[in-house]
């Protein structure tokens, strides 16, 4: 039981100290910074409030054994009944005060939240669309061949707020990068909004936070944030169709790739692959990692993923295409020059 | 081919073929009481013949032809029916040329000349089989239908549902060229009926369910070979943009504006096809005619307004250069080609006669539009429409309803008009002695709801399931006769099927049209009344005509053969189980297999003798 | 016909009393023997106990499939099971945690104990509740067989649509989920039309409202609260049914049906669920607290108010488990304010535990160590909760491992501790035998420290933002040792439950014999034999305290006159408890078991075809006529001619 | 019993059956009250959220339910309540033919409000399968009418057993009183049921 | 009865009316060689697809992405035939169907050899099937979350399947 009296100290402590690229307590953005100092408000009264329960609960123990050793009730009706009357009021009290103080602390850090882009700075305009099991990114400028599509990655100037839409293409899943901010839900049939600003340049991992089926485990999403300048240089690079494939065999990959199974289903700007159901190719190559952040972008995770979709995550919906080596190596070599 | 007449001999028809559209001097048309006529460079003086599905370049569908007229009307007869053997969609007209009569049949497309002055009953004189590629009939958005020939010069133009311009000797039914302008493994088909003017053959694509790039293009008439070619997405030059290119409102102006109102690459399998009515002004040069939807149905997937599709092109004939483009949808929402015809006219606006087009486009709105500038005079609702609540006229931009726009994910309930528009393609008639254009058109309302489309190349483009039904009313067509000076219906006649053929007005003041379910109307030109009628073997979605047989009477043919788009249910067959089938257009027709069967008769009715 | 006046029939009094008294009345109560007893039996603490049993044995068979998913959670990327069979394990896990044991557990300790508590013969309605716990039974074999045949329901405990609608869960899994909801409703609510009319007209005479046993009060609440809760989650799973076996839209998006609807209709049910599970747990802290501290619990009024507050209140909530759905964010601050002012009744009730002790001698025996345990515990969990009511904390925590701490810490602190206090405290009253101090402290002490050692890290990895429900996570993202930390933990809490499981059959068998009261406790229960005869008392007590037996430690006043050849209950007042009628209570029979298999034959088959309701509406209706038939002959009871 | 005991009364001239709420199965008819009531009041509160989803009610192309079958059955339904309440009245003075006689009516008028009732759904002018309204509206009326048969069943049964050696027991009448009660429930909740599924989508489209 | 003899009898229930195979979630699936010949009758694979309630879902999202859904409608047809109706003029066999989407057909299907695996074929054949209710009933389910379409496979009466040959003359490419 002491044991448990110091908890609420070291838990701070220790998640304070504890930086990660998908954690709650290193906030890099507004939102995020907002949310933890409210928790560690949150933290500060209810660990007090644990302190006293322990407190009068160790209390209750050392007075065991007082007088009447008998075991039987006390005849005589309850004497420090009226003491603890006033402790009763008091506690009441102090309960229903902080409660309040908590209720409002609340209030306004979600009123903050809710005032979006507070100095009505000109936003990146995001609409993100969540499918079994993977991340569909776009990018929506006012010129709309300028409109930037990805997947399962998403860059954000720091310092610029960026509006993103939510929406789902099948069940319910949860947008949520600890880092910047709290979830959204993306809801079959509505649109969600939030607004992040993001403030420190680094890589953060968001996660479905919503069951969503098989593979709920694997729908993650590489977010980073980079200076204003080097995004606009990410926004030009991602404008450009693919690169086309310069050694034989990046070629004969092209060839499998734009004219076989994976352009069914998958996009590639430039070429004959324009499938939508699936994430787009066209710079795949630049982003970390396969497949909603299963596995890494290098050419392991690569031949890894083509070979055996269904092996790293099963259920998905890439099929085992059943490539033999030849096709395995070119479709591997193209998909890497996709940078 | 059952109960196949005799081949006979030419002479005839040569003698017929020799007759040749000779302009006229304006002087000889005469203004109707609302002071509206028709363009009288596109308009011939009446020969009794019918060369062109639109009748002539204004698009009037008007013949002079007064022998029946509103009194002996009810005494028309059946004087042939014969079974042309195809039992799809039968939406191409006959053309009459001197004696004889050339029939397009839907897909395999076969061309068939009936001598008229045979004895002693008319009697085939030849057949052209095309033979087109079987696939082709998978990638026909809207039944394998074909919209008719066309006549000019002792040939006759006419396109295959694979994608090939045809030219045949009108005489001898041979081949003069061929020349294959699409191609079926993306999409594209043809469906149109050419127009054939200064030399050239206009030819435009079907396939914006497809994710084709549409584009119209003119073919040398004489070689076959491809004089210009005119994109409706993507860059300028492929657009044929130039510096003569002068749109009358801001929205329309500005570089390669068919690459920067699409996401990128977008535009590449945009649609914007052209399968619709091309009029024909021979005094400006221009032709006039719409560009189709813009692919995919699903307009999330295209944010941008999706120049240069769903709006009208005037066009050089010669060079194929645009002149003025007037977008009446951008950013289209739910499939409204803008493929109507175009009637060209003049008349007053505003007190001052203007050279004006006349469009009863898909969203519902007719417009007027003048000829040179592009500039909109009116846009009045002829239909019911809920989805837009009207045309600013400032920037020639419609007003669209927000709570009917589709949305991924839920559907949108009771959108009027429907898909297919307050009209489809079925042209309406002018008549220049009432001055009334006769549209039949449709009175649906329908639920969509769009979902995210993949494109493979030469499957479906669509990300779209409706369900149509009767609009307000509970009827689901209606013939209107609108009085374009006054801007408004002079009368409207309810019909409970969808309209799905054109009309045919008359000198007699007489106007025929067809229904669904297979009756051949005729009603007075003036009120509307009903004066006569005759049930067909299949519904009518064709193009009736009238024409002077080579025994000096006056005749009215059209082809019968229920299907296309609307009657799909009918010559699929398809299963009235799902609503959402032929794109949902079964669910307004549920009850047609049981009003009319499948079919393809010619049928020609005289006053008896 | 004769008229029999109410004097002239065999009654207990001062001349039936003692053994002889006791015999008769076991052979009217008594069931017939073997089997066939069994079945018939509407004996409302056989039924208790054998809803005991197999809540016991849910318990173990979820925390079974607990330690498996530990197993696979114990690694980074493991790849020990499927998706498939993960999934289907914490749906299990969660779904037979919270409807097959935590719920029924807490009836089945009402219903052995309220009509002990308060003085009656038995349960009102008593075929109503032996054909409840066929229904429970039937429910949680179905869902059981389907995992075992690998049709285990897969889209959690609480089926969020439309990852639970036809088109995201193919085949008949998710059915058979709805479907077991539907027969634990129905056997939830069975108990709770049982316990609010057993509570209010079978009290004994004195007993007023203002001296009902807290345990008593938190039944009551309870029932009242399962009576409009579980109507929600039983509508919710039949639409669900409906959408996925006949087509309905109710949570179509698409056709204007709405996902969230669902989320509505399911947390209106389901955090009152929670409280469901907590109530009758602070009935078990109050009566052990009262009982080993020897002080009538402090403020009882206060405790009584903090009961029906907190189940009032426990229907404003519910919204805050969608505060991350995008709902007008205005609305939020109500369930906010609704939630944490839930917590304020919390508080008193923990003040007031630790001020009975406080101010009495607490002999700390090992259920009294069960309640230091639940305040040490459930308070953690109760604080985490507050942060959960701020919409900011919220969105960043939910549906991550601080809330699966936080829930865990809330119904295992909260509700399992006690439950295994209880256990250990009422287990002389069920068996006649006092469970082995020793084990139980040995239990105690591996079942307390595991679970802090099993779930307390599970705070940090939230924090460290690890998502709930998923089957494996990627190595380097600092959640490895936690992880390994937790299922260490896991494995000890299963080990104490094992102990506990041997120490309860070992005592069952060879414990010390116990007598009516062993721990010398105030209330009614401990005033009858260990474990108690069919007809619970032979005369029907009189109260006129709150702790009777402490406050009669010479002889209990008792009335007289009940039927000793029929079985016979006394109805009394609503608010004061004054004695009104003699009603007759129900004879065992087999009906509530053919009823069940009939209704079971419908649920069941409703999964496969909409008509089964048509058809199995028959035999169902048969069943009930045959149970509701009088007894043949007429019993002798005065008569209008 | 450990303790002794003292004889502090005695129950013996107690009756054996009461009505209203001083008998026990009152109580559990009312708790029955609460649990089917909640469940048509969540079915209510459905209907009025799916409502708000949609932009007309009923949403475009269907029109309102015709009322004619069910206000027939609405009709019959209260009319119903005069023989109810007679039957209820004597029951509680204990007049067995009296009861047996207005106990028949009430079951034949029920016998005759099926045939209203089974055209019901045929003029709901929409599917289940159509949409969430469709849905809802189906759902509301398959509840009453389960709710409504049930009670049709409970009380030819009743009615039978009136007619058997068990009508000369005074619980019948206890019974009787309360399937009266129950009857009044149904036609209660009926109302604002009725008005849900055909006059709501009148008034607001 | 005692619980266990009634545990058992939902037990057989369950093996009557389940069936183990049912749902299997088969995601691993050994890769097809592509140029595996046709089994023209009696492919084992047939019944495994054909009466597997997951395979089925995976068919109806395919049967969206691969556009089928653009010339079939939900089964009433349009650009393509109707598919929900008993009229097959290929065939309605698993294994036809599965022939028909590989290979294509001359009058307007189109082949998706080399765009689709051959175990997507399967997924394909067996949602199919289900427009007409042909699989067993326990697999088929109501509806997707999408407009309100067709009469819920559930509800449906299962008809016979007549092998209708294409009319000679005119190809009806439909």
């Amino acid at each position: 039981m002491r044991r448990r009296l110091l908890l609420p100290i070291p838990l701070f402590v220790l998640v304070s100290g504890c930086a990660g690229i998908q954690s709650v307590s290193d906030d890099a953005g507004r939102e995020s910074g907002l949310i933890w100092s409210l928790f560690v408000l949150f933290g500060i009264v209810t660990a007090i409030f644990y302190v006293a329960v322990i407190a009068f609960l160790i209390a209750a123990y050392w007075r065991r054994g007082g007088s009447n050793q008998d075991g039987l009730p006390d005849e005589g009706g309850v004497t420090r009944e009226r003491s603890l009357r006033t402790a009763f009021f008091l506690w009441t009290g102090a309960v229903i005060g902080s409660l309040s103080l908590l209720a409002l602390a609340s209030y306004f850090t979600d009123r903050g939240l809710a005032s979006v882009n507070p100095e009505n700075k000109p936003m990146v305009g995001i609409d993100l669309v969540a499918n079994q099991w993977w991340w569909d990114v776009r990018y929506h400028y006012d010129d709309p061949s300028q409109n930037i599509r990805t997947a399962n990655e998403i860059h954000l100037p720091a310092g610029v707020p960026a509006m993103i839409s939510l929406k789902s293409n099948d069940v319910i899943h949860s947008f949520w990068v600890p880092n910047l901010a709290g979830k959204q839900d993306l809801i079959p049939g509505r649109i969600n909004d939030i607004v992040l600003m993001p403030r420190r340049i680094g890589h953060y991992r968001a996660q479905c936070a919503e069951y969503c089926g098989l593979q709920h485990a694997h729908m993650a999403l590489d977010v980073i944030v980079e200076s204003p300048a080097d995004f606009q240089r990410w926004e030009a690079a991602q404008r450009q169709p693919a690169p086309a494939p310069a050694t034989p065999l990046a070629q004969a990959g092209y060839a499998y790739v734009t004219s076989r199974e994976c352009s069914t289903c998958h996009n590639i700007a430039g070429t004959n692959a324009n499938g939508t159901v699936a994430p787009d190719l066209t710079h795949v190559a630049g982003r970390r990692t396969i497949a909603a952040g299963t596995l890494p972008m290098n050419r392991a995770g690569l031949y890894a993923w083509i070979a055996d979709p269904q092996g790293a995550k099963p259920g998905n919906n890439m099929p085992t295409v059943g490539l033999n080596a030849d096709e395995l190596h070119a479709v591997a070599a193209y998909l890497e020059t996709l940078k | 081919m059952r109960s196949r007449p005799s081949v006979r001999s030419r002479a005839t028809f040569l003698a017929a073929a020799a007759c040749i559209l000779l302009p006229l001097p304006a002087s000889q048309i005469h203004a109707a009481a609302n002071g509206a006529r028709p363009a009288p460079a596109a308009t011939a003086p009446e020969d009794g013949q019918w060369t062109m599905p639109s009748k002539d370049y204004a698009s009037t569908r008007y013949s002079g032809l007064d022998q029946i007229n509103r009194q002996n009307v009810a005494r028309l007869k059946l004087t042939l029916s014969w079974d042309t053997g195809s039992r799809k969609g039968q939406e191409a007209p006959p053309l009459v040329v001197g004696s004889t009569m050339y029939l397009t049949m839907p897909f395999p497309n076969n061309i068939i000349a009936i001598d008229l002055a045979a004895k002693p009953r008319p009697a085939v004189k030849w057949v052209f089989r095309p033979n087109p590629r079987p696939m082709s009939q998978g990638v026909a958005c809207c039944d394998v239908v074909n919209r008719g020939a066309v006549y000019a010069n002792g040939r006759l133009f006419f396109n295959t549902l694979d994608g090939q311009v045809i030219a045949l000797d009108a005489a001898s039914g041979k081949a003069v060229w061929r020349t294959q302008v699409g191609n079926i493994m993306k999409g594209e088909t043809i469906t149109m009926s050419p127009l054939v003017a200064e030399g050239k053959v206009i030819v435009g694509d079907s396939g914006g369910e497809f994710g084709v790039r549409g584009w119209l293009m003119a073919l040398d008439a004489a070689s076959g070979k491809v004089a210009w070619k005119a994109f409706h997405t993507g860059p300028d030059k492929d657009v044929l943009i130039g510096p003569d290119f002068h749109p009358y409102y801001a929205a329309d102006r500005g570089k390669d504006l068919g690459v920067h109102s699409w996401p990128a690459d977008a535009w590449k399998i945009g649609g914007g096809t052209a399968w619709g009515w091309v009029s024909y002004d021979p005094q400006l040069k221009m032709i006039f005619y719409g560009t189709g939807n813009p692919g995919p149905w699903n307009p999330e997937q295209r944010p941008g307004d999706n120049k240069w599709t769903t709006g009208v092109f005037a066009r050089d004939i010669a060079t194929g250069r645009a002149r003025w483009f007037y977008q009446s949808t951008p950013h289209d929402l739910y499939d409204h080609d803008d493929i109507n015809e175009q009637i060209l006219l003049d008349m007053p606006v505003r007190g001052q006669m203007r050279q004006v087009l006349v469009r009863p486009a898909r969203n519902g709105y007719l417009y007027v539009i003048d000829r040179k500038s592009g500039q909109v005079y009116s846009a009045d609702p002829y239909g019911y429409i809920n989805s837009a609540s009207g045309v600013d006229l400032r920037t020639g931009r419609l007003i669209p309803v927000p709570s009917k726009a589709p949305q991924e994910g839920r559907v949108v309930r009771n959108i009027g008009p429907t898909a297919s528009g307050a009209k489809d393609w079925n042209p309406g008639a002018f008549s220049p002695r009432t001055g009334l254009i006769y549209l039949p058109h449709e009175n649906l309302c329908m639920d969509e709801g769009v979902m995210e489309a993949n494109y493979i190349s030469g499957t479906p483009y669509l990300g779209a399931d409706a369900k149509m039904y009767a609009g307000p009313g509970g009827n689901r067509g209606f013939l209107t006769a609108w009085d374009p000076v006054r801007r408004k219906a002079a009368w409207k006649i309810r019909e409970d099927l969808p309209l799905w053929s054109p009309a045919l007005a008359t000198g007699g003041d007489v106007v025929f049209y067809g229904t669904m379910d297979g009756w051949f109307k005729a009603i007075d030109a003036l009120t509307g009344k009903l004066l006569w009628r005759a049930k067909l073997d299949s519904g009518i979605i064709g193009q009736p005509i009238t024409y002077r047989g080579p025994d000096g009477r006056q005749y009215v043919a059209l082809v019968s053969g229920v299907g296309g788009w609307a009657g799909a249910i009918v010559s699929g067959p398809l299963d009235p189980g799902d609503p959402s089938a032929a794109l949902g257009f079964v669910n307004a027709v549920r009850d047609l297999p049981k009003r009319t069967q499948a079919g393809g008769r010619l049928y020609v009715f005289a006053l008896p003798r | 016909m004769t008229v029999l006046s109410g004097k002239d029939l065999p009654r207990d009094g001062e001349q039936l009393q003692g053994p002889a008294l006791d015999a008769r009345l076991a052979r009217t109560w008594g069931d017939a023997p073997g089997l066939w007893g069994w079945i018939t039996t509407t004996d409302h603490k056989r039924i208790g106990i054998r809803y005991i049993v197999t809540g016991m044995v849910f318990l173990v068979l979820a925390g079974l499939s607990a330690l498996w998913m530990r197993l696979q959670l114990a690694t980074p990327e493991n790849s020990m099971m499927t998706p498939d069979r993960y999934n289907q394990l914490f749906t299990m896990h969660g779904t037979t945690m919270m409807f097959l044991f935590a719920v029924p557990i807490m009836e089945a300790m009402a219903i052995y104990l309220v009509p002990l508590m308060i003085g009656t013969r038995n349960i009102s309605f008593p075929r109503l509740n032996a054909f409840s716990y066929w229904m429970y039974l039937a429910g949680g074999v179905m869902i059981w067989v389907a995992f075992v045949l690998n049709i285990g329901p897969d889209a959690g405990w609480f089926s969020y649509t439309p990852l639970s609608g036809p088109q995201f869960s193919p085949g008949k899994r998710v059915d058979i989920w709805a479907q077991m909801i539907t027969f634990t409703e129905v056997a939830a609510l069975a108990v709770a039309v049982e316990l609010v009319a057993t509570i209010l007209k079978q009290r004994a005479p004195g007993m007023t409202l203002a001296r009902m046993p807290l345990f008593v009060w938190g039944a009551l609440v309870t029932a009242f609260m399962v009576i409009f809760s579980m109507p929600s989650v039983a509508l919710a799973s039949s639409l669900l049914i409906a959408d996925r076996l006949i087509g309905t839209h109710f949570y179509n998006a698409a056709e204007h049906g709405d996902p969230l609807l669902w989320q509505h209709l399911f947390w209106f049910f389901g955090h009152p669920e929670v409280y469901i599970i907590f109530l009758p747990a602070t009935g078990f802290v109050s009566h052990i607290t009262e009982a080993f501290s020897r002080r009538p619990v402090f403020a009882y009024p206060a405790m009584v108010l903090s009961l029906v507050t907190t189940g009032l209140l426990a229907f404003g909530v519910w919204v805050h488990h969608m505060f991350a759905t995008g709902l007008p964010r205005l609305g939020y601050s109500f369930y906010t304010a609704a939630t944490l002012a839930v917590s304020i009744p919390a508080a008193i009730q923990i003040f007031c535990w630790i001020a009975t002790m406080w101010d009495g001698r607490p002999r700390f025996r090992v259920p009294l160590l069960y309640v230091v345990a639940f305040i040490v515990t459930f308070v953690i969990g109760g604080l985490s909760g507050v942060m959960q009511a701020s919409v900011p904390i919220d969105l960043q925590v939910h549906d991550t491992y601080f809330v699966v701490a936080h829930f865990h810490y809330v119904l295992v602190g909260g509700a399992v501790f006690p439950l295994l206090g209880a256990f250990t405290y009422w287990f002389p009253k069920f068996t006649g035998r006092m469970m082995d101090d020793r084990l139980g402290k040995i239990a105690f002490w591996m079942i307390f420290i595991g679970f802090q050692v099993a779930f307390f890290p599970m705070h940090f990895l939230g924090l460290m933002g690890m998502p709930r429900r998923v089957y494996t996570y990627p190595t380097n993202m600092g959640w490895d040792e936690l992880n390994l930390l937790a299922t260490i933990g896991s494995f000890v809490v299963a080990a104490a439950f094992l102990v506990f499981i041997v120490n309860a059959i070992f005592s069952l068998a060879r414990g010390a014999v116990a007598g009516a009261n062993p721990w010398d406790a105030p209330g009614l229960e401990w005033a009858t034999s260990s474990p108690p005869p069919q007809y619970n008392f032979p005369h029907i007590p009189v109260v006129s305290s709150r702790t009777p037996l402490w406050d009669n430690r010479n002889h209990l006043p008792v009335m007289t006159g009940l039927r000793v050849d029929d079985r016979e209950l006394l109805l009394t007042s609503v608010m004061e408890a004054i004695p009104d009628v003699r009603d007759p209570s129900a004879m065992p029979s087999a009906w509530p078991l053919w009823a069940a298999m009939a209704t079971t034959c419908l649920f069941i088959s409703s999964i496969f075809t909409p008509w089964a309701v048509v058809i199995g509406a028959f035999p169902v209706a048969a069943a009930l006529i045959g149970w509701f038939w009088p007894k043949s002959p007429p019993g002798p009871e005065p008569v209008i001619e | 019993m450990t303790l002794p005991v003292r004889f502090a009364g005695d129950l013996a001239e107690l009756p054996t059956s009461a009505f209203g709420h001083r008998s026990l199965t009152w109580w559990g008819i009312v708790a029955f009250f609460l649990i089917e009531g909640t469940t048509f009041a969540l079915a209510i509160g459905t209907y009025f959220y799916l409502m708000g989803g949609e932009q007309t009610w009923p949403p475009a192309p269907f029109s309102p339910p015709n009322p004619i079958a069910g206000t027939i059955f609405t009709v019959l339904l209260l009319l119903s309540e005069i023989p109810n309440t007679l039957a209820k009245r004597a029951a509680e003075r204990k007049d067995l033919r009296a009861l047996r006689k207005y106990l028949l009516i009430v079951c034949a008028m029920c016998a005759v409000m099926v045939i209203p009732r089974a055209f019901e759904f045929a003029s709901l002018n929409v599917s289940w399968k159509d949409n969430a309204y469709g849905s809802v509206i189906w759902t509301l009326l398959f509840l009453h009418v389960t709710n409504f048969l049930t009670d049709f069943a409970d009380s030819l049964v009743l009615a039978g057993l009136l007619f058997t050696k068990h009508s000369v027991e005074s619980r019948r009448f206890v019974d009787a009183a309360e399937n009266a009660m129950y009857w009044r429930f149904v036609w209660l909740c009926w109302l604002p049921i009725y008005v849900l599924i055909y006059w709501l989508p009148r008034w607001v489209s | 009865m005692s619980s266990p003899c009634r545990a058992s009898l939902i037990l057989l229930a369950f093996i009557l009316l389940a069936g183990c195979d049912r749902e299997k979630r088969g995601m691993t699936h050994e890769p097809k060689p592509e140029t595996m010949a046709f089994v023209p009758s009696g492919d084992p694979r047939a019944s495994d697809y054909e009466n597997n309630a997951f395979q089925m879902s995976q068919g109806q999202r395919l049967f969206m992405w691969m556009n089928c859904v653009g010339c079939h409608a939900h089964g009433g047809g349009g650009m393509g035939p109707p598919l929900m109706d008993d009229k097959w003029r290929y065939g309605g066999r698993m294994e036809d169907i599965v022939y028909t989407i590989l290979n294509g057909r001359p009058n307007g299907m189109p082949p998706f050899k080399g765009r689709l695996t051959e175990q997507q074929a399967w997924q394909l054949a067996s949602y199919v099937r289900s427009l007409s209710a042909q699989p067993r009933q326990d697999v088929l389910y109501s509806r997707s979350d999408e407009m309100s379409i067709t009469e819920p496979a559930t509800l449906k009466e299962r008809n016979a399947i007549m092998n209708e040959p294409p009319a000679p003359g005119h190809g009806p490419g439909k």
